[in-house]
C-alpha cells in the first residue's frame, strides 16, 4: 500500500534527475548519462514494485469475489442498474478526503487506516485540505448482500487517491484545486510502460548518442520526458494532466530539435510543437468544459463518476468530447493532424522511440482511456455503430498504413506504422473495446520500440543513414541481432500468431461486434472493421517491404557495416522478447474448446480494467475463432504479397504500375505528398497567418491606428505651437513683458497681439466668429 | 518591530527610493559608481522592508487592507493620506519592489548612451516611489499623484537615453498617458462629486459600490476610467504608443515598462473601476472582453510581422494584456484571480524577455530578427535563457505564464451571471486561438534567432560572450520565480483569492 | 428642391474659401479663394430670393460687380506688390506687425 | 441648354419634378465642392484658376436651378468672361511659377481646416435647425412676374430700376472709383 500512495515519487525522481544532470551532468565522468540510468532504474523498479502492490490491492480486497468481469458484464442492463442504485460503500475507501468532492459527499466508507496513516510526514500531505465531512454511515451495506446475490459479485476497483491543495479559488476557497495522484490499474500499467521503455531507451542512448554534442542535454531532457509522462499519467486532476501533458509536448520539441543547428530539425520540431498546440486548444476548452459541467471539479474522479452516472448533460460531455478528441488527435497523430509525427523523425531514433512507445502519443491513448465514461456517455458509444472517436481512428488506421507504402526512410515507415496503430488504438476505444486499446498500447509499445531502436541500430551500422532504399539492403547477415529482433517485432506489428500484436489486435477487430458471430461487443461497427482489416493487411504488406530493403538483397550503401555494441542489442533483445510473448498476458477464456483456467486468462484485463462508479460498464467481445482466423489469413496476404513482388520477382503487372496506369500514378503522387496535408498546413493556414494576415494586422498598426494617433498628435502640436506663437507668445508673454517693463505703454499689449500676418488674423477672426456663431446658434436653440 | 511596520513599513517602502534620489542629488556626478550603489542601496532596502512585510502579513485576512497609514492629508476636498496593503496590492508591491533592485544590479555596467548614471539611477527611484505608492495608495487623489509621478521619469528615460527614434517614442508615450489621466481625474472628481459621501477614500467608496450613481452615469464614469487605465494596459485600439515606447526606451525602462507600468492599468481596474461602478463594470464587462481578445489575436498577428526582436516582445504584451483583461471582464472570481496572475507572471516573464532583449543588443548591436541566429552557439546560456522565457511567454504549464492564461480562458465559459455566455464562449474560443498563435510567434523567434548556426557577421565576433555574472545576478530571481510560480501557484492565488472574491462581490453586485 | 440643399452647399463652399484665405501664400490665390466666398454668398442671396422677392437677385448682381471691381483692385495691389518686392507671398507681408 | 434647365426648374415646384433636379444638384453640387477643394490646394497657380472656372460654371448652374437666369448669365460672362481672365494675367505679370510649386501654402493648414470644418459645422447646424425641410416654392417671384407680363427678366429690371436704383447708382461710382484706383495702383511710373 505504501507504494500505491507514494507513487509521487517516480515523477519527482526523474525531475530531480534533471535538474540533477543539468546542474552537475557535465562534471561527471559519464556526463550526466548515469544519474539518468540510475534514476529511471530505480523507478522501474518501483513500478514493478507498485504494479505487485496493486495486484495485491485488488487481490485482497476482493479475495472473496471472483473477478467474473468478462461477459456477465455484458449481460444485460439490469445489472448496471442495480449497480448505479446501490454503489459499492468501500469502493472509495482509499480515496483521500478533498480529492474528489463526490466522493466526499456521497457514499463514502470508513476511513481505511492506510490513508490515516499514509498521511504522515512528506510534506505532500502536510498542505492537504480536509473539507467536508466523511458522511460514513449513509451508505447501504446492502452491496455486500447485492454481491453474494446471482455470484454476480462484480468486483470494484479501489483506486487509491492521494491529493494536496494546489491553490485555492473562489469564494473562501469554494473550489480547490489539487495535485495529487490517481493509482489504479491503468495509471500503475501505464507507470510499467514509461519505466520500461525509458529505461531501455536510456541504456541505448549511451551508445547510440555517445560523443554527441549535446549528451548532458540530451539526458537531462529524456530524464525530464519521463518525469513528465509519469506526471500525467499519474495525474489526479484534469488541470494536472494539461500541465503534464504540455510538459511532454515540449519535452518532444527539445529532443526533436535535439540537433538544432540544421534547419530541418528545428522546423520539425516546431511543427511538432505548434501542431500540438492547435490540438491544446481543444485540451483547454474541453477540460474547461468538463470543469463546469462536473458543477465546479477538476478531479478526474468526480468528473467519471458524474459523466458515468448521468449527472452531465449529454451535450455537455459530446462537446467536450468533441474536444478532446481535437487534443487526441494532434498528440497522439490521428488523421488530419497527423502530419507532425512523421516529421518528428527528424530526433535522435531512441527519442523516436520513446516519443513513439511510451510517451508523447500515447498520452493522447490514455487522456482518453482516462476520462473514458466522458467519451462513453458523450459519443453513445454503446449500441451505436459510427462515432467520432471511431471515425478517426478508423480513418488513421488505414490511411496511415498507405503512407507507409511510399516512404524510403524507414523511420518513416515505423512513423507510419504507429500513426496507423494508434488508429487502431483510438478505434478499440471508439467501439468501447477499452481494454482492448489499453492491450494493444501495451503490445504495441514493447515491439515498436524494439522496431525503432533496430532502425537506429541500423542507421548506426550504416552511416547514420536511414534511407532503407538506397542504403541499406543485406543487413541480414552482418547484423543477426538486430535482424532476428526486427523479425519478431515485425511479426508482432503484423500481427502474427503467437506473437503478442496478434492478441491485442485480434482483440480490437473483435471489439467492433460487427464480425459474424461476434458476441459482448459494445455496438456494431461495420465500417471500422472494414478499415481495421484494410489497414492490418497494409501494415503486413509495408513491413514485409521494409524487411526486404532492410535485411535482403546486396548491401548498396557505402563502407563497411557492422553488428552494434551489447548497450544497442540487448535493450533490443529484451524488448522483442517481451513483444513476443506479452500477448498471453491477456488470453481470452476460452478458445473454442480450449478454455484457460482461471489464472491465466484476462490477467491483464483484471488487472487495469476499472469497475466502478467512475467507470462506464462496457463489456468484452468474446474470442471468435473465425474472426482470427480472418485476421490471421489477411495478415498472411499482407506478407505474401510483397514475399511475391519482391523476393520471388513475381506480380509483374504490379510493377512500374504508376508509369502506366494514370489512376496508379494519381495515386502514388498523393501518397507520396501525404495527402497534401503538409502543403495546406505550411503554405496555406501557415503562410496565411503568417504572411498576409500579420502583415495586415501590422499595416493596419502603422498605417491606420497610428496614422490617427500621429494626425492627432499632430494637430495637437500645431494647434499647439500656434497658441504658443500666438497666444502664449504674444499675449501672455507679452502681457507678461508688458506689464514688466512699462505701464505708461498703453496698447503695448495690443501692439503685440499683431504679428502682422494678415492670414493669422482671417484664422483668428473666422475661428472666433464661428465659435461665437455656434454658442449663439446653440444658445439660441 | 511588528508596530513599526505597522506604522510605517508601507511609508519605509514607498519613500526610501525617493530618499536614495535626493542623496544622489547631493553626491558629485562623477562618483558614478556611487551612484550606482546608492540606487541599489535604497531600492534593496525598500525590498528587505517588502519583505519584512510580506513576513508579518496576516494572509488569512488577505482581503482586508493591512500596514493601514491614515493621516489628514488635504482635508478641504476630503482627501487622506491612506496607504494600505492588501491581497491584490501585494504581489505588485512584491514584484516592483523586486524588479528595481535586479535593474539597478543590471544597469551596474549597463548604463545606456549618453551615459550619466546620477540622472539615471535617479530616475529609477523616483519611478520606483510612484510605481510603489500606486500600488498602495488607498485615497484617489493620492493614487493619481503617484500615477502622475510615474509618467515624468519613463517619459526622460525614453528620450535621453532611448534608441534613434526616441523623441517621437517618448512624446507619444507621454501624450497617449496624460491624455488618458486627464479622462481618469474627470471621472474621479465625479465620482467624489456624485456619490453619497463626498470622499476620496477608496474603502468607503468600495463599500458605497457606486450607491446613488444612476447606472448611466456610472457608465459615463467608467468611460473614463477605461480611458485612464485602458491605455495604460494597453488595450486595443489604444495599444500603439507601446510597441514604439519599448522599442526605443533603454533596456531598463522597458524592463520596468513591462513589468510594472502596464499593471497600474489592470490594477487600477481591479482596485477602482469595478467595485466603484459595478453597474458601470456590467455595462462595460463585454466591451472590455472584446476589445481584450482583439488584442489578443491582433497582438500576436502583429508579433508575427514583426522584424524587430523588441518590437515583437513589445506586441507579445499587448496580447498578454489581453487575456489579463478577458479575466477581468468576466468579472469572476477565476477570471480576476487570473488577472492578478497574469500581471505578475507577465511582469516577470516580459521583464525577462527585454533584459535578454537589451544583453543581446549590447552584443550584437541590432535586435534585427534576420540578422540574428545560433545563439545557442554563440552564447548557449543566453540562448538558453531565451528558450526558457518564451516557453514561459507562450504560457507552458509548469511555468508562471499558464496560470495567467488558463484561468482566464476558464473564466470565459462562465462569466458573472448577468453578462452574455454566448459571447464570453466565444471570446473564449478565439482567446485559446491566442495561445496557438503565442507558440507560433514565440518559437518561431527563437528559432531564428537560438537556432541555426551563427551569421558569418557574428561568427566570431570577440563581443559575443555569454551571460556574465551582473546579469545571472539579475536575472536568477526573476528565473526562479517563473518555475516556483510557475509548480506552487498558490503563492499568489493564496494572497490574490480573497481580496479576489471581495472585488467580484462588489462588481456583481451579490 | 429644399432651401436647405442650396444653403448647405453655400456654407461649404464658404467654408472651403475660408480655408483658402487663411491657408494660401500666393496673392493672386487668395483674391481666388475670396472668390469663392462671395461666390457662396451669391448662392445664398439667390436661394432666398425666392421667398423674398427680387431683391435678392439684384443683390446677388451687385455683388458680382462689386466682385469684379474687388479683383481688379486687389490684383494691382498684388501687382504692386510684386512689383516693389518681386514676391508676391502673403506671409511675408508683415508690416503690419507692432 | 438653359432653357432646358429652366424649363425643368420652374417644373420643380411641382412634386412630379423633384427628383431630375435634385439629381442634377447634387451632381452639380458634389462636383463643385471637389473643384472648390481643389482650387484651395492644388499646387499649380493655373490649376487653381481652371478649377476655380468649374465652381464657378457650377454656381451659375445652381442659379438656373433657382430660375434666377439672368443671374446665371452674368455670372458667366462676368465672371467666367472677365475676372477668370484677369486672375490669369494676374498670375503672369506677377511670374507666378506656372507648373507645379511646393511652397503656395503656409503652415497653417491644420487650423484652417479646423476652422473650416467648424464654420460649417456651425453655418449647417444653424441652417438645417432654422429651414428644416423647407421647399422652395417661388411665390415670392410670382407677384412681380404677374406685373411683368410673365417675363422674369422684366421683373428683375423693374426691380433694379424701381426700388434699388440709389443702391445701383452708388455701386456705379464704386466701380468707377474702383477702375480709377486700380489703374494708379498698378500704373508703372
Amino acid at each position: 500500500m505504501w507504494f500505491l500512495t507514494h507513487t509521487w515519487i517516480l515523477p519527482a525522481l526523474m525531475a530531480l534527475s534533471f535538474v540533477l544532470i543539468l546542474l552537475f551532468g557535465k562534471r561527471l565522468p559519464r556526463k550526466g548519462s548515469e544519474i539518468g540510468v540510475v534514476a529511471v532504474a530505480i523507478c522501474f523498479a518501483l513500478s514493478l514494485v507498485t504494479a505487485g502492490s496493486w495486484w495485491n490491492h485488488i487481490n485482497s480486497d476482493h479475495s472473496e469475489s471472483e473477478h467474473a468481469a468478462g461477459e456477465t458484464l455484458g449481460t444485460g442492463s439490469a445489472v448496471a442498474a442495480e449497480h448505479l442504485e446501490e454503489p459499492d460503500p468501500a469502493a472509495f475507501d482509499d480515496v483521500q478526503d478533498g480529492c474528489s468532492r463526490v466522493v466526499d459527499e456521497g457514499a463514502v466508507g470508513e476511513h481505511t487506516e492506510e490513508a490515516g496513516h499514509s498521511e504522515g510526514s512528506d510534506e505532500e500531505h502536510s498542505l492537504a485540505l480536509t473539507p467536508g465531512e466523511n458522511a460514513s454511515g449513509t451508505a447501504p451495506p446492502a452491496a455486500g448482500a447485492s454481491q453474494a446475490e446471482e455470484g454476480e459479485g462484480h468486483a470494484t476497483t479501489k483506486p487509491v487517491v492521494r491529493c494536496a491543495q494546489w491553490f485555492p479559488m473562489g469564494l473562501e476557497g469554494s473550489t480547490t484545486i489539487t495535485v495529487g495522484t490517481m493509482v489504479d490499474g491503468q495509471s500503475v500499467f501505464m507507470l510499467f510502460v514509461v519505466s520500461i521503455i525509458s529505461l531501455l531507451v536510456h541504456i541505448y542512448s549511451t551508445d547510440y548518442v555517445n560523443g554527441d554534442r549535446r549528451y548532458t542535454h540530451y539526458f537531462a531532457f529524456l530524464s525530464l520526458f519521463t518525469a513528465s509522462m509519469l506526471f500525467f499519467v499519474l495525474s489526479q486532476s484534469t488541470i494536472q494532466m494539461i500541465v503534464g501533458w504540455e510538459l511532454v509536448g515540449v519535452c518532444s520539441f527539445a529532443l526533436i530539435g535535439h540537433w538544432w543547428e540544421e534547419k530541418p530539425n528545428s522546423d520539425a520540431a516546431l511543427k511538432a510543437f505548434l501542431t500540438n498546440r492547435v490540438g491544446d486548444m481543444g485540451l483547454l476548452i474541453g477540460m474547461t468544459v468538463l470543469y463546469f459541467a462536473a458543477d465546479r471539479s477538476f478531479s478526474i474522479l468526480d468528473i467519471n463518476i458524474m459523466a458515468a452516472e448521468g449527472e452531465i448533460s449529454h451535450g455537455l460531455l459530446l462537446l467536450a468530447s468533441c474536444c478532446l478528441i481535437a487534443a487526441v488527435m494532434s498528440k497522439s497523430g490521428q488523421f488530419i493532424l497527423h502530419t507532425w509525427l512523421p516529421d518528428a523523425m527528424a530526433g535522435p531514433t531512441p527519442v523516436s522511440a520513446l516519443i513513439h512507445a511510451a510517451t508523447m502519443v500515447v498520452a493522447g491513448i490514455y487522456l482518453v482511456a482516462r476520462l473514458y465514461p466522458v467519451f462513453f456517455e458523450g459519443l453513445s458509444i454503446a449500441g451505436s455503430s459510427v462515432n467520432l472517436l471511431a471515425v478517426v481512428g478508423a480513418t488513421t488506421a488505414m490511411f496511415g498504413a498507405f503512407l507507409a507504402f511510399v516512404q524510403k526512410d524507414v523511420k518513416k515507415v515505423l512513423a507510419y506504422s504507429t500513426v496507423s496503430q494508434l488508429g487502431f488504438m483510438v478505434t478499440a476505444l471508439g467501439v468501447g473495446a477499452w481494454t482492448a486499446a489499453m492491450f494493444h498500447l501495451f503490445t504495441h509499445a514493447m515491439f515498436k520500440a524494439c522496431l525503432f531502436l533496430g532502425a537506429g541500430s541500423m542507421s548506426h551500422a550504416c552511416h547514420h543513414s536511414f534511407n532503407m532504399v538506397d542504403d541499406y539492403g543485406g543487413l541480414r547477415k552482418i547484423m543477426p541481432r538486430t535482424f532476428w529482433t526486427f523479425i519478431i517485432a515485425t511479426g508482432a506489428l503484423a500481427g502474427i500468431f503467437p506473437l503478442s500484436g496478434f492478441w491485442s489486435k485480434d482483440e480490437i477487430l473483435a471489439g467492433t461486434g460487427s464480425f459474424v458471430g461476434a458476441e459482448g461487443a459494445n455496438g456494431t461497427y461495420h465500417v471500422m472493421l472494414a478499415m481495421l482489416v484494410i489497414g492490418a493487411f497494409g501494415t503486413a504488406a509495408y513491413m514485409t517491404r521494409a524487411i526486404w530493403y532492410c535485411f535482403f538483397g546486396e548491401y548498396r550503401g557505402h563502407g563497411e557495416p557492422h553488428e552494434s555494441g551489447p548497450r544497442i542489442t540487448i535493450p533490443l533483445i529484451v524488448l522483442a522478447s517481451l513483444g513476443a510473448v506479452v500477448g498471453f498476458l491477456n488470453l481470452p477464456k476460452e478458445i473454442g474448446p480450449i478454455s484457460f483456467p482461471e489464472s491465466l486468462h484476462t490477467q491483464f484485463e483484471q488487472f487495469v480494467e476499472p469497475v466502478g462508479r467512475y467507470f462506464p460498464e462496457i463489456s468484452h467481445a468474446s474470442f471468435n475463432i473465425p474472426l482470427a482466423l480472418f485476421s490471421l489469413a489477411v495478415a498472411g496476404l499482407g506478407v505474401l504479397l510483397p514475399y511475391l513482388y519482391y523476393w520471388k520477382g513475381g506480380l509483374a503487372p504490379l510493377r512500374n504500375l504508376s508509369e502506366r496506369n494514370a489512376l496508379a500514378r494519381v495515386g502514388k503522387t498523393v501518397l507520396v505528398n501525404k495527402y497534401y496535408f503538409d502543403w495546406l498546413y505550411t503554405d496555406v493556414i501557415t503562410g496565411f497567418v503568417k504572411g498576409p494576415l500579420a502583415r495586415a494586422a501590422n499595416w493596419f498598426n502603422a498605417h491606420v491606428l497610428d496614422a490617427i494617433v500621429n494626425g492627432v498628435g499632430k494637430g495637437a502640436v500645431l494647434t499647439g505651437r500656434f497658441v504658443y506663437d500666438n497666444i502664449d507668445q504674444e499675449v501672455v508673454d507679452g502681457a507678461v513683458n508688458a506689464a514688466g517693463t512699462t505701464a505708461s505703454e498703453t496698447g503695448g499689449v495690443l501692439r503685440h497681439l499683431q504679428s502682422g500676418r494678415i492670414q493669422q488674423y482671417a484664422a483668428l477672426f473666422f475661428a472666433a466668429t464661428a465659435l461665437l456663431a455656434g454658442v449663439f446658434v446653440v444658445a439660441a436653440g | 518591530m511588528t508596530d513599526f511596520l505597522d506604522n510605517w513599513g508601507l511609508i519605509l517602502i514607498t519613500f526610501l527610493p525617493l530618499v536614495g534620489a535626493l542623496v544622489m542629488m547631493v553626491v558629485p556626478k562623477e562618483a558614478e559608481d556611487t551612484h550606482k550603489a546608492l540606487a541599489i542601496v535604497a531600492s534593496g532596502a525598500a525590498l528587505v522592508i517588502t519583505i519584512l512585510l510580506l513576513a508579518n502579513f496576516d494572509y488569512d485576512d488577505a482581503g482586508t487592507l493591512q500596514f493601514l497609514v491614515d493621516k489628514e492629508w488635504i482635508p478641504l476636498i476630503n482627501s487622506g493620506f491612506i496607504l494600505g496593503l492588501d491581497g491584490i496590492s501585494l504581489p505588485l508591491v512584491a514584484m516592483t519592489a523586486l524588479v528595481v533592485p535586479l535593474v539597478a544590479i543590471y544597469s551596474w555596467n549597463h548604463i545606456p548612451e549618453p551615459g550619466n548614471p546620477k540622472a539615471f539611477m535617479a530616475l529609477i527611484l523616483i519611478l520606483e516611489t510612484g510605481m510603489i505608492g500606486s500600488f498602495v495608495a488607498q485615497d484617489l487623489i493620492l493614487f493619481f499623484v503617484f500615477f502622475e509621478v510615474v509618467l515624468l521619469p519613463m517619459y526622460f528615460m525614453i528620450g535621453v537615453w532611448g534608441g534613434p527614434e526616441r523623441k517621437y517614442a517618448s512624446i507619444k508615450f507621454f501624450l497617449y498617458t496624460l491624455f488618458g489621466s486627464a479622462l481618469m481625474i474627470v471621472a474621479f472628481l465625479s465620482l467624489y462629486f456624485l456619490s453619497a459621501e463626498q470622499t476620496f477614500d477608496m474603502r468607503v467608496l468600495t463599500e458605497l459600490g457606486g450607491l446613488d450613481i444612476a447606472r448611466t452615469t456610472q457608465i459615463l464614469i467608467f468611460g473614463g476610467m477605461f480611458m485612464g487605465f485602458g491605455i495604460k494596459v494597453p488595450m486595443f485600439p489604444f495599444h500603439t504608443w507601446l510597441p514604439d515606447a519599448h522599442t526605443q526606451a533603454p533596456t531598463q525602462g522597458s524592463v520596468i515598462l513591462a513589468a510594472v507600468l502596464l499593471k497600474l492599468g489592470t490594477y487600477g481596474f481591479v482596485r477602482i473601476a469595478l467595485p466603484f461602478l459595478p453597474e458601470g463594470a456590467q455595462w462595460w464587462a463585454p466591451i472590455i472582453g472584446v476589445l481584450a481578445v482583439i488584442g489578443i489575436i491582433y497582438g500576436a498577428l502583429g508579433c508575427l510581422a514583426q522584424s524587430d526582436m523588441k518590437r515583437l516582445i513589445a506586441f507579445s504584451s499587448v496580447a498578454h494584456m489581453g487575456f489579463v483583461m478577458l479575466g477581468i471582464a468576466t468579472l469572476t472570481d477565476f477570471g480576476i484571480n487570473a488577472a492578478m496572475f497574469g500581471m505578475v507572471a507577465h511582469g516577470l516573464i516580459t521583464g525577462m524577455l527585454f533584459f535578454i532583449a537589451g544583453s543581446i543588443k549590447d552584443r550584437y548591436h541590432t535586435l534585427e530578427i534576420k540578422r540574428l541566429g545560433g545563439l545557442l552557439i554563440s552564447a548557449p546560456r543566453l540562448g538558453w535563457i531565451l528558450g526558457f522565457s518564451s516557453m514561459a511567454s507562450l504560457g507552458l504549464p509548469g511555468l508562471a505564464g499558464f496560470w495567467g492564461e488558463f484561468p482566464a480562458i476558464l473564466s470565459a465559459y462562465q462569466p458573472a451571471p448577468m453578462l452574455n455566455e454566448a459571447l464570453f464562449r466565444t471570446l473564449m474560443v478565439i482567446a485559446a486561438l491566442g495561445t496557438v498563435l503565442a507558440a507560433g510567434y514565440l518559437l518561431w523567434l527563437y528559432q531564428r534567432t537560438a537556432f541555426g548556426t551563427p551569421s558569418e557577421e557574428f561568427a566570431d565576433d570577440p563581443e559575443i560572450t555569454d551571460v556574465s555574472t551582473i546579469e545571472w545576478i539579475s536575472w536568477a530571481p526573476m528565473l526562479v520565480l517563473i518555475v516556483v510560480l510557475g509548480f506552487l501557484p498558490s503563492l499568489i492565488f493564496d494572497v490574490t483569492n480573497p481580496a479576489a472574491t471581495v472585488v467580484v462581490a462588489a462588481a456583481t453586485g451579490s | 428642391m429644399l432651401l436647405n440643399q442650396f444653403l448647405l452647399l453655400a456654407a461649404i463652399l464658404f467654408s472651403i474659401g475660408v480655408y483658402g484665405v487663411i491657408v494660401r501664400r500666393n496673392g493672386v490665390l487668395v483674391l481666388m479663394s475670396i472668390e469663392l466666398i462671395l461666390n457662396s454668398v451669391n448662392i445664398n442671396l439667390i436661394a432666398f430670393s425666392t421667398y423674398h422677392g427680387l431683391g435678392g437677385q439684384v443683390f446677388a448682381l451687385f455683388v458680382i460687380a462689386v466682385a469684379a471691381a474687388e479683383v481688379g483692385v486687389g490684383l494691382a495691389i498684388v501687382l504692386l506688390i510684386y512689383r516693389n518686392r518681386r514676391s508676391v507671398d502673403v506671409d511675408a507681408l508683415d508690416e503690419l506687425k507692432g | 441648354m438653359i432653357g432646358t434647365l429652366a424649363l425643368l426648374a420652374q417644373q420643380a415646384t411641382e412634386h412630379s419634378f423633384d427628383t431630375p433636379v435634385n439629381v442634377v444638384f447634387y451632381i452639380v453640387a458634389a462636383f463643385m465642392v471637389f473643384a472648390a477643394i481643389r482650387v484651395v490646394t492644388t499646387d499649380n497657380i493655373v490649376h487653381a484658376a481652371l478649377w476655380l472656372i468649374m465652381v464657378l460654371a457650377g454656381v451659375g448652374l445652381n442659379f438656373l436651378l433657382l430660375q434666377a437666369e439672368f443671374v446665371a448669365i452674368t455670372q458667366v460672362l462676368v465672371y467666367l468672361g472677365a475676372i477668370v481672365v484677369l486672375f490669369l494675367f494676374g498670375i503672369m505679370l506677377t511670374r507666378a511659377p506656372l507648373g507645379r510649386a511646393d511652397d503656395l501654402d503656409n503652415n497653417m493648414k491644420p487650423i484652417a481646416a479646423v476652422v473650416g470644418v467648424l464654420l460649417t459645422a456651425v453655418i449647417a447646424f444653424a441652417v438645417i435647425r432654422t429651414f428644416g425641410d423647407d421647399r422652395l416654392t417661388f411665390e415670392a417671384y410670382s407677384g412681380p412676374m404677374a406685373e411683368a407680363g410673365n417675363n422674369r427678366t422684366t421683373a428683375l429690371a423693374n426691380e433694379i430700376f424701381g426700388p434699388q436704383l440709389i443702391p445701383f447708382e452708388v455701386l456705379s461710382v464704386l466701380l468707377t472709383a474702383a477702375l480709377i484706383g486700380a489703374i494708379v495702383l498698378a500704373r508703372r511710373d
